[in-house]
Parts: C-alpha cells; sequence; structure tokens
C-alpha cells in the first residue's frame, strides 16, 4: 500500500479520464462501445474499446494497464527469495508455475542442479498447477457463452487441486515452495495417494465437460469457425501454449526445450488440432488436461527417494551473466530473462508472459466479428490480466 | 352465476372484485414458487451446490427478503434517461404478465372469463411484453441496454410465429379457441379407441408440443435464447439500468411469464385441470382441480428451467435462422398432418 | 453406454444426474473445513526464541515487520562469570494489512521463533487492528500445529513445535 | 559463465556448431555490422547488430534462418542506478551515493557501448532453436526502425518499450502508451527513475537497537550490518 496522498490519487484519476479521450480518436460514425474494465467477459480489468456498425465490430482494440504493478521495476529492488514470492503472482491462476522458470534461470546462473526428488516433485506441482489453471477455463468457456452449470463443475472439482497444492506447499494460489537448488519442503505423508484419488476425479470432470459443452450443438454452433488464427500469423504474433498448438503448430517447450524437470522422461503426447478456431483452443485445452494427470499418475509412480535442496549458501549472491529459461505454462510460454552483475539482487529481470502476445492478436482477430463473438473470441484466448500487465 | 365455493348469490362486481384478487395473488404467488423451486433450488443442486439455505427454512424465505430489499432500494433515474418511458417499460411488461391470466381455467367454474377465443386473446396479450422490453432498451440511454433492447424486439417477434402456430394444431384437434373446450376436447376424446386416460393433445401433438416450448423459452429470454440479457455479453441488456422495485417488476414480470406460460402448455397439451376418473362436470374437480393444474405447470416449468440450466445461448442470427428456416416450416408441416389427420378421422 | 444421443441430451443428463449427487458446499458459520496443517495463515512468535536479530525484518518484502529491543545485562550462568550481554524484545509487530504470506520470515529465522499457524479468523472491521503486536503473536502460538511426518522417500527431518 | 567481451575463444568444452553456424550465417549476411557476437553452446546465443542493421538482422533471421516465432522484444538501460535498494539505513546514504561514479557502466554478454540496448527474442519452432539479438541505441531520445513489418507481434512489445525505456521506434504506427496513463512523464524502466514506495517509508529493518551505556558505537552497528546483508 504506498503513501500516495489523496491529492496524487485525484491527480491520477484525472490523467486516466483525460487518457480516455486523448489516446482513442473520437469516430462520430460508429458507435464506440466500452467493453470493461469491469466486465464480467474480461477476466479482471482490460478495457476494450469496440467501434460498432450494428452488431458488427468494425475495430476493437484492448486498452491494458488498469492492472500494471511494475513487476520489471520490482525485481531491481529485491533478492531473489523475495522475488520469488513476488512473482507468482503474475499469473494467479498457474500458482507454482511462474517460479519455475525464474529459478532455473537463477540455477542455470549459479550452476546448480537440484537433486532428483526435487525435480519430480516440481514437475508433479507444475501439473497440478496446470490442471487447476485450465480447468477453470473449461468451466469459464462455458460461463462466457451463456452456460451457466459448467463453472460450478470446474470450481467443484478444482478445489481438490488447490487443496493438494496446499496441503503440499502451504499456500493454495501463492505457493512460494521453490527455492534456488531444490523446493522447501517435502511432500506430507499420504498426499500421494490422496493425489491419485484426486486425478481420477479430474478425468470424470473432463468426461462431464465433454458431454456438457464439446458435444453440444449449440456450443458447436457459437464456436467452430469462429476467430480462425492460422499458424503463420500466430508465430508473427508470438501467440503460445494451447493458443498456438490449435493452429496446427506443433510446438511445446515441454518436449521440445531441453529442460531439468522431468517431462523427458515421461511418456505423454501433444495435442494439436488444425483449425485454429475457438472450438479447436477448447478442445486442445481438454485434452491437456486429460494429458496432465495422466503425467501426474506416472509420476507418482515414479517419485525417487532422496534430499530435496542441493548444497546452496545461505546469502545467495548469482554471478554475474545472463540467462533465459521458458517452460510451457498454462498460459502458454512464460520465460524470464535475469541479467546479473552478481550482487544479491537482479540488475534486470524481462519477464515473457504468455498473455501479454496472446491478447495482443485481438485487434486482428476480432475485425468484422460480430458483438457475441468478441466474447467468445476472448473466452477462447483465454488470458490472466496479471499475465498481461506484469 | 352461484359462485360454488361460497353457495351465494354474489353480485357481478363482487366477483370481479374476488378474481382480480385471486390473480393478484397468483402472480406473486406462482412467481415465488417458480423462483424458488427451480431458480434456488433445483439449479443449485444441478450444480452440486444447496443454494440458499440462511432465510428460513431451507432459504425459502430467500425471495422474500430479495423482494423487501429491492423495494427499500433507491430508485434511480439514468441522467439523460426519458423519465416517463422509463418509468413505464416495466408495468407494461407486467400487466401482459396479468392480462394472459384472464383466460387461464383452473376449474369447471374456476375461471376469470371463459372468453370464446381464449388461447387467442392469451398469445396476442403476451406479445404485449415486446413493447415493454422496446421501451426499457430505449429509455435507459445506455448502449448495453440499446442493445439489449433492439437484440429482444428481435427475438421475440421472431419467435411470435411459432408459438401461434404450434397452437394453431391444438386448436384444430380440439375444434374450439375456448380453454374450457380445449380442456372438454382432451376429457372426452380417445385415441385408437383408448378412452380411459382421454386424448391429451401431447400425444397426439408432440411436435406442437416441441415448437411451443422452444418459442415460449424463447418468449421468456431464457438460455438458450437469452441474447437480450446475455450478462457475459451486454451486462443484463434492457434491464441494466433499473434498480429497486421497478427491477422486481421486471424479475416478477419474468417468472410471472414463465409461470403463465407452464399454465397454458399445461392447459393446451396435458389436459388442463381435468384428471381421468372425474366427470368432466363434476363439482369435486372445483376443488382439486387447481392442484391438479399446479402439478401439471411444475412439470412443464421443470423442463422450461431444466433446459434453461444446461445450455450455452445461440448468437443472434443462429437464433433468427433456428426460428424462420426450422421452427416456422416444423410448426405448418404439424398443422398440415393434423388438419389430414382431423379430415380422415 | 447410453446411445449416441444428440449432444443436447448429453448435456441435459449430466445435469440431471448431477441433481441427485451429493453436494459439496459447506455452510461455513455451522460447519468449518480443516485448513491442511501446512497452511499459511497466521504467523505466530515463539518469544523466548527471539533474540532481536532483526533478520525477518530485513529480508521482508513487504516491510512489514517491526521490531524494537534493547540491550541489558544478563546474571552470568556460572557464578563469578562475566556478567552476559543479552538482547530484550520490547515490540514485535507484524503488520498483516501488509503481508503478503511468503513465508521468508518464517524460514530465514535462525532461531526458530517464527511459526506458521493455518488459522485463519482473524478479520477485523478496522484494518489498524491488523496490526498483531508481540502478545497475540504470542496466542497463536497454541494454534500452530505439529509438523507432519514426511511421506515415504523423504529424508527431511520432522521439525519439533517448541510447547 | 565468464561474460567475454567478444567471442574470441569458444568454451574448449565442445563446439556448437549450430549456434556458431548462425553466427557465421549472420557475419556473413550482414558483414560489419555484426558487431557483437556470444555462443553458450548447447544453450543459447546472442548476436549483437548495429542499430541501423537492426531490421535487416529482423528480416534475415525470419526469412532465411526461418525463425518465424516472435518471441519478445524489449531493452536494458546499463547505468547503473543511483538510487541501490533503498535499503541501506537512511545515514548509509552518502556512502552509496559516494562510490556512484565509480560503478562503471559495462554491458553483459556480446558487449556493447550505449546506455540502452535493445534485446529481442526469435525462435525457429521447426528447428528447435532460438536466438537472441540486441543492438545498441544512441540519439537522444535514442531511436532504432521498428519490426512492425517484420513480425506484427512486435506492436505492443514496441510501445512498451518506448513507454519504459523513452526509446523512439521509427516507423511504428501506433507508438501510443500501453499501459501507464496519458499524463504520465517520465520513463519508470529507466535506472535514474525512483521506486516511490521505498523512499516514502523508513526501512523497518533499520537496526535501532539503542546499545548499552559505554558500550562503543561501531561494533553494534557492525553487528547489526553483517547480520543483515
Amino acid at each position: 500500500m504506498t503513501a500516495v496522498t489523496d491529492r496524487e490519487q485525484l491527480a491520477y484519476i484525472a490523467a486516466q479520464a483525460a487518457d480516455s479521450r486523448v489516446n482513442v480518436e473520437l469516430d462520430t460514425g460508429d458507435m464506440t462501445l466500452n467493453i470493461g474494465p469491469q466486465h464480467p467477459a474480461t477476466h479482471g480489468t482490460l478495457r476494450i474499446v469496440a467501434k460498432l456498425d450494428g452488431e458488427q465490430v468494425v475495430s476493437c482494440d484492448p486498452i491494458a494497464g488498469y492492472m500494471h504493478r511494475g513487476y520489471e521495476k520490482l525485481t531491481e529492488v529485491r533478492t531473489y527469495p523475495q522475488v520469488t514470492a513476488l512473482v507468482n503472482r503474475i499469473d494467479w491462476l498457474g500458482s507454482f508455475a511462474n517460479e519455475v522458470p525464474f529459478i532455473l534461470a537463477a540455477e542455470q546462473l549459479m550452476e546448480v542442479e537440484a537433486p532428483p526428488r526435487a525435480q519430480w516433485i516440481r514437475t508433479v506441482l507444475f501439473e497440478l498447477a496446470r490442471i487447476a489453471n485450465i480447468s477453470l477455463f473449461l468451466g469459464d468457456m462455458g460461463a462466457q457463452l451463456g452456460a451457466i452449470t459448467p463453472v460450478f463443475f470446474a470450481f467443484r472439482d478444482r478445489e481438490r487441486v488447490l487443496n493438494q497444492i496446499e496441503s503440499a506447499t502451504g499456500g493454495r494460489f501463492h505457493p512460494n515452495f521453490d527455492r534456488i537448488g531444490g523446493i522447501k519442503d517435502d511432500l506430507p505423508q499420504g498426499w500421494i495417494d490422496e493425489t491419485r484419488s484426486v486425478m481420477t476425479k479430474m478425468r470424470t470432470f473432463c468426461d462431464e465437460m465433454e458431454d456438457l459443452l464439446l458435444g453440444n450443438e449449440i456450443f458447436a454452433a457459437r464456436t467452430r469457425g469462429v476467430g480462425v488464427i492460422p499458424g503463420p500469423v500466430a508465430q508473427s504474433y508470438g501467440l503460445s501454449g494451447a493458443n498456438l498448438r490449435s493452429s496446427g503448430v506443433d510446438w511445446d517447450l515441454r518436449r521440445d526445450a531441453p529442460s531439468p524437470l522431468v517431462w523427458s522422461e515421461l511418456d505423454w503426447k501433444v495435442w494439436t488440432h488444425p483449425d485454429g478456431d475457438s472450438f479447436a483452443r477448447f478442445w486442445v485445452r481438454l485434452q491437456e488436461v486429460r494429458e496432465s494427470t495422466h503425467m501426474v499418475d506416472q509420476m507418482l509412480d515414479g517419485l525417487p527417494a532422496g534430499p530435496i535442496m542441493a548444497k546452496v549458501p545461505r546469502i545467495i549472491k548469482v554471478p554475474a551473466g545472463e540467462a533465459w529459461v521458458a517452460t510451457e505454462n498454462p498460459l502458454g510460454e512464460m520465460g524470464y530473462y535475469i541479467v546479473s552483475k552478481g550482487d544479491l539482487v537482479p540488475y534486470r529481470v524481462k519477464i515473457r508472459s504468455a498473455s501479454f502476445n496472446n491478447i495482443s492478436i485481438v485487434p486482428w482477430v476480432m475485425k468484422g466479428v460480430l458483438v457475441p463473438d468478441i466474447v467468445t473470441i476472448l473466452a477462447s484466448l483465454y488470458f490472466i490480466l496479471g499475465d498481461i500487465d506484469r | 352465476m352461484i359462485d360454488p365455493t361460497l353457495a351465494v348469490e354474489l353480485a357481478y362486481w363482487q366477483q370481479t372484485a374476488i378474481k382480480t384478487l385471486a390473480v393478484m395473488l397468483v402472480i406473486p404467488a406462482g412467481a415465488l414458487i417458480l423462483g424458488y423451486v427451480f431458480l434456488m433450488k433445483m439449479m443449485a443442486f444441478m450444480q452440486s451446490r444447496l443454494g440458499p439455505m440462511e432465510a428460513g427454512p431451507g432459504g425459502m424465505l430467500q425471495l422474500v427478503a430479495d423482494g423487501a430489499k429491492f423495494i427499500q432500494k433507491e430508485d434511480i433515474f439514468p441522467a439523460r434517461a426519458d423519465r416517463w418511458v422509463f418509468a413505464l417499460a416495466p408495468l407494461v411488461v407486467l400487466i401482459s404478465t396479468f392480462l394472459i391470466f384472464i383466460v387461464i381455467p383452473v376449474g369447471p367454474d374456476l375461471v376469470v372469463e371463459s372468453l370464446d377465443t381464449g388461447i387467442f386473446f392469451a398469445l396476442a396479450v403476451s406479445s404485449l411484453s415486446v413493447i415493454g422490453v422496446l421501451m426499457a432498451g430505449w429509455a435507459s440511454a445506455n448502449k448495453y441496454s440499446l442493445i439489449g433492447g433492439l437484440r429482444a424486439a428481435g427475438q421475440l417477434i421472431a419467435y411470435e410465429l411459432p408459438l401461434v402456430l404450434a397452437v394453431v394444431g391444438v386448436v384444430i384437434q380440439a375444434g374450439t379457441l375456448n380453454m374450457q373446450g380445449i380442456v372438454a376436447a382432451q376429457a372426452e376424446g380417445e385415441i385408437f379407441g383408448l378412452g380411459a386416460i382421454g386424448n391429451p393433445f401431447i400425444l397426439t401433438q408432440l411436435i406442437g408440443f416441441f415448437v411451443f416450448l422452444v418459442a415460449v423459452q424463447a418468449e421468456l429470454t431464457q438460455p438458450p435464447f437469452d441474447m437480450p440479457v446475455a450478462e457475459s455479453e451486454i451486462v443484463g441488456g434492457y434491464q441494466v439500468e433499473y434498480t429497486g422495485f421497478r427491477f422486481l417488476f421486471f424479475f416478477m414480470g419474468e417468472f410471472g411469464t414463465a409461470f403463465a406460460f407452464a399454465a397454458i402448455a399445461a392447459v393446451l397439451f396435458l389436459g388442463g385441470w381435468w384428471v381421468p376418473g372425474f366427470d368432466i362436470s363434476d363439482n369435486a374437480l372445483n376443488w382439486i382441480g387447481p392442484l391438479v393444474m399446479l402439478a401439471k405447470i411444475m412439470l412443464v416449468a421443470f423442463v422450461i428451467f431444466w433446459v434453461r440450466f444446461s445450455f450455452p445461448r445461440f448468437r443472434e442470427d443462429q437464433l433468427q435462422a433456428f426460428a424462420w428456416k426450422f421452427l416456422i416450416p416444423l410448426s405448418l408441416f404439424n398443422i398440415l398432418a393434423t388438419g389430414i389427420l382431423k379430415v380422415v378421422f | 453406454m447410453a446411445p449416441k444421443l444428440p449432444g443436447l441430451a448429453k448435456g441435459l443428463g449430466v445435469t440431471f444426474r448431477t441433481m441427485f449427487k451429493p453436494n459439496v458446499t459447506v455452510q461455513y458459520p455451522h460447519v468449518k473445513e480443516e485448513p491442511a496443517p501446512r497452511a499459511r495463515g497466521v504467523i505466530a512468535l515463539h518469544e523466548e526464541n527471539c533474540t532481536s536479530c532483526m533478520l525477518c525484518a530485513r529480508e521482508c518484502p513487504d516491510w512489514c515487520i517491526y521490531i524494537e529491543g534493547h540491550k541489558y545485562l544478563a546474571p552470568p550462568r556460572r557464578e563469578g562469570g562475566k556478567p552476559r550481554q543479552k538482547n530484550a524484545l520490547d515490540r514485535f509487530d507484524i503488520d498483516f494489512a501488509l503481508c503478503m504470506y511468503c513465508g521468508i520470515c518464517v524460514e530465514v529465522c535462525p532461531f526458530d521463533a517464527l511459526f506458521w499457524s493455518p488459522e485463519y479468523e482473524y478479520s477485523t472491521p478496522h484494518i489498524a487492528d491488523l496490526l498483531h503486536d508481540k502478545a497475540k503473536l504470542g496466542e497463536w502460538m497454541e494454534t500452530v500445529p505439529e509438523f507432519e511426518p514426511y511421506g515415504t522417500g523423504s529424508e527431511q527431518k520432522v521439525k519439533q513445535v517448541p510447547s | 559463465m565468464s561474460s567475454s567481451e567478444t567471442d574470441e575463444a569458444v568454451e574448449p568444452v565442445e563446439a556448437d556448431e549450430l549456434r556458431d553456424g548462425l553466427v557465421d550465417a549472420f557475419r556473413a549476411e550482414l558483414g560489419d555490422a555484426v558487431v557483437g557476437s556470444h555462443v553458450e553452446p548447447g544453450v543459447d546465443v546472442w548476436i549483437r547488430v548495429t542499430a541501423d542493421a537492426w531490421r535487416a538482422a529482423g528480416e534475415f533471421a525470419r526469412d532465411r534462418l526461418d525463425c518465424t516465432y516472435f518471441d519478445f522484444l524489449s531493452a536494458i538501460d546499463w547505468m547503473p542506478s543511483p538510487f541501490g535498494r533503498d535499503m541501506d539505513a537512511q545515514e548509509d546514504e552518502a556512502s552509496a551515493d559516494g562510490d556512484e561514479g565509480a560503478a562503471v557502466m559495462e554491458q553483459g554478454v556480446a558487449g556493447g557501448e550505449t546506455r540502452f540496448q535493445l534485446l529481442a527474442r526469435v525462435h525457429a519452432p521447426a528447428k528447435g532453436y532460438g536466438l537472441f539479438l540486441k543492438c545498441d541505441v544512441e540519439g537522444d531520445p535514442p531511436t532504432a526502425d521498428t519490426w512492425v513489418p517484420v513480425f506484427a507481434g512486435a506492436n505492443w512489445h514496441e510501445r512498451e518499450t518506448a513507454e519504459m525505456f523513452g526509446i523512439d521506434f521509427a516507423g511504428h504506427p501506433n507508438l501510443i502508451k500501453l499501459y501507464l496513463p496519458g499524463a504520465f512523464e517520465g520513463h519508470p524502466l529507466r535506472k535514474d527513475f525512483p521506486l516511490l514506495s521505498r523512499r516514502v517509508k523508513p526501512w523497518p529493518g533499520i537496526v535501532d537497537v539503542e546499545q548499552m551505556p559505554g558500550e562503543d558505537e561501531d561494533e553494534a552497528a557492525d553487528a547489526g550490518e553483517g547480520a543483515g546483508s
């Protein structure tokens, strides 16, 4: 809570109002409809200025920045453990998955390798975060299209996954469990069996979603052929994750990028879909959640015994140098570019978040669609506001 | 006319007073029952929740509490709103609901006015709500409500036609427009010699029943046809600027109309207040008629709300195409088939 | 199982079946759900262990731990020995309005004076009351659960909570 | 990982011919516009070009090295920050400022001369490698050509870099602020932009355990200081 006086607060709000008039050149022809920043379809405070001609969208550009917390400035004054605590608030649904690339980049700079048991537990929690994140998307996609029931199924079953993350790490949304050289603590007793039962529950959830939405003719009518993004355009905008794989580009960092985590030791399949429309994005994510539940089962069977923390000095000073590590987060490719000058605090951390690129394609994909399709396409691109604004 | 229950001579104005009072009570009660049983409890159980449990035993008084809350809310007019039109819009919607109940029979003698053109009057009056919705959409001086109002106008008009055409099949088979006559027709008639359970038109008019239910779903702007109040796109459509008791009118109008249309469907397709085993003019039906009607209304309302909680919503153009290209031809075919069969048998 | 129903009918089937399955609501004020023993609800202070070394206050990213202490001469351990100089803790406040529950202070404390307790019902009408002082943090000590034993294959040793 | 200025000696461990090949391809294409490069065997490759060859480097990477995937584009400000971490006790402030002059500005991997340096990453999904492109930007405000015609995704990244670092992108179709409100002056990610939230509140970590009467001053301060950082 920064100690900003009321006067500054009022000046800031006045500037905001001025901004809305100056930035958007007013065009009297069409009707300009402001969707957001407080709007149910925008997962948080994204504002979309859509120029409508009747129900047809002439142009549509999102205005981000209502949730900008200035992460890259904050990381310049924080030590590495403090940044880890801070950084899992960027994509607050894929909790644990935010910390992993930052810690891996720091480990790469320090040339430290976490023991195998720590790597396996990291990957288990990574996939649990993916399941928790994407299962909410499956429910929310239904809600955006008007079906009220799926979102409650999503929250009901996702609760069990969050309980598992909480009983292992202590925090449901912000685990802060990853350390340079290993993880903070080991798994409690009985955790593995409980997680297996949660995984079977999640598979029945996926079947319910398939029955409720995927097979539904109305859902198909609303999403097939809506918001088609061809492969090359997706690549030039830097879309990542399920948005890229649903446009036919077979690229998944878990398989293609060398990473100390244990994805290479499991057998699993990367799901792609040729169409690139909203239906394909929903379909790819549904298969990915199922795939993740199978991966977690395999990992729980093969969890090695051993220590969970490598030899690391108490006060961490990362040697000078630059490192980049990106992992396949639930929303897409998230990467950290750490520039270190050898002292307690990183010199510069560039945070490449998935939703930033995923939403930069909105002006291109929204030309000429109908108003209800704005919501469908936004829901299918699936962004988290914190990920866009950082 | 002797009022059967009181068996005392009542002047005409006294009867109308009682009947109006009865209708004035039925609508809020019907809205409360439907609202509580389906919107609160059934929806909750379908979503593996409990629904409201704190207000009253099992949360029964939740809607009463909501009503009180709405009434004490501030009555806000948007700055550039068209005051008179804004104020009258909810009333117009509510009036159309009240008028429908005039012709709905609940017992051999229990009907406000047994008009000869009963069903025709009911459908004509039910299209009044379109005007109320348009007034609300325009008067709120808000982009979202304008879009909502226009969408509602397009949708309600598009689905008036299948609604009426579905009823025509029933009228052909019953031979009369009078609701009591339709109930009587269903009581006496028999299919293929099997007279015991009479001939509820749902058996012979299945297509008509399906088209009627779909059209009712659209008239009530409920998912999968809730474009006018699509909360994830236009945040409540024409209702967005309404607060306090005006929003209560809209809410009561919505559920009152659901109650009314479920009642019409019960009369047209499920044999109204008649139950097998009773003679049509038996005085006892005056007592059990309303209960039978309530049971049938709850059955029909269950299907309406069950569809509401399970489906996503259509897009605007798909909704119109579905009405014009699929429902209307289907109902015309139904009329044709009924006509031919009527002549043959 | 069921014949290839059209998608719409399958959707109805799912909602109909869910109607009869048990629901998951926990009616909070009457029935309370047990958070996991490791849940980070509130921080408890074991005052005897604290030597006011200020490490937690320095490491806290949100700057929400305020410590004041003074030195005093403690009686020597062995009679005739030199009087020992110890730190006394006057003030140890954690402002839970600022705290982001990251757990760095609990981890960095070299003398195991801070512990996590899964207690979560300490909301107050005034935000100022979220500044828990030394006594309040001491009260939370009772709610700190024993550390859970670890799963198979772990080489961690289970820590003890000072009684 | 030593931050060697230029790539004169490849680590003897194993030459990474794939990434060396990339560097040579760039050298063949752009000639002396490639002013610096660094290969981290098996991990990554950095190539630094001059500002006016920036767009050509992008097009070359996309067309001939089929790096069709645009990852991100940002900038680094190499001037050390005069404020430090705002966490040292206020009276230590003086000592921090004292040696500010001495903190020389040395760039990281693949070197560089100017204060601002653009940093972009592109990726070749088909081939499975990615590469970093860097370039120094001079001038006041520092300007570089835009990558929007090369990669459509660069639009937002350049808008963010422009408002955060004050770097102007010539040819950008709509270079208005992305995050910050219209009337916001200054470029927050520049090192000389103060982090206000840390300047208004005194740091609670200041050791103010009063000394014992008759205790000498510095020994206590060192105890506090030593334990802390």
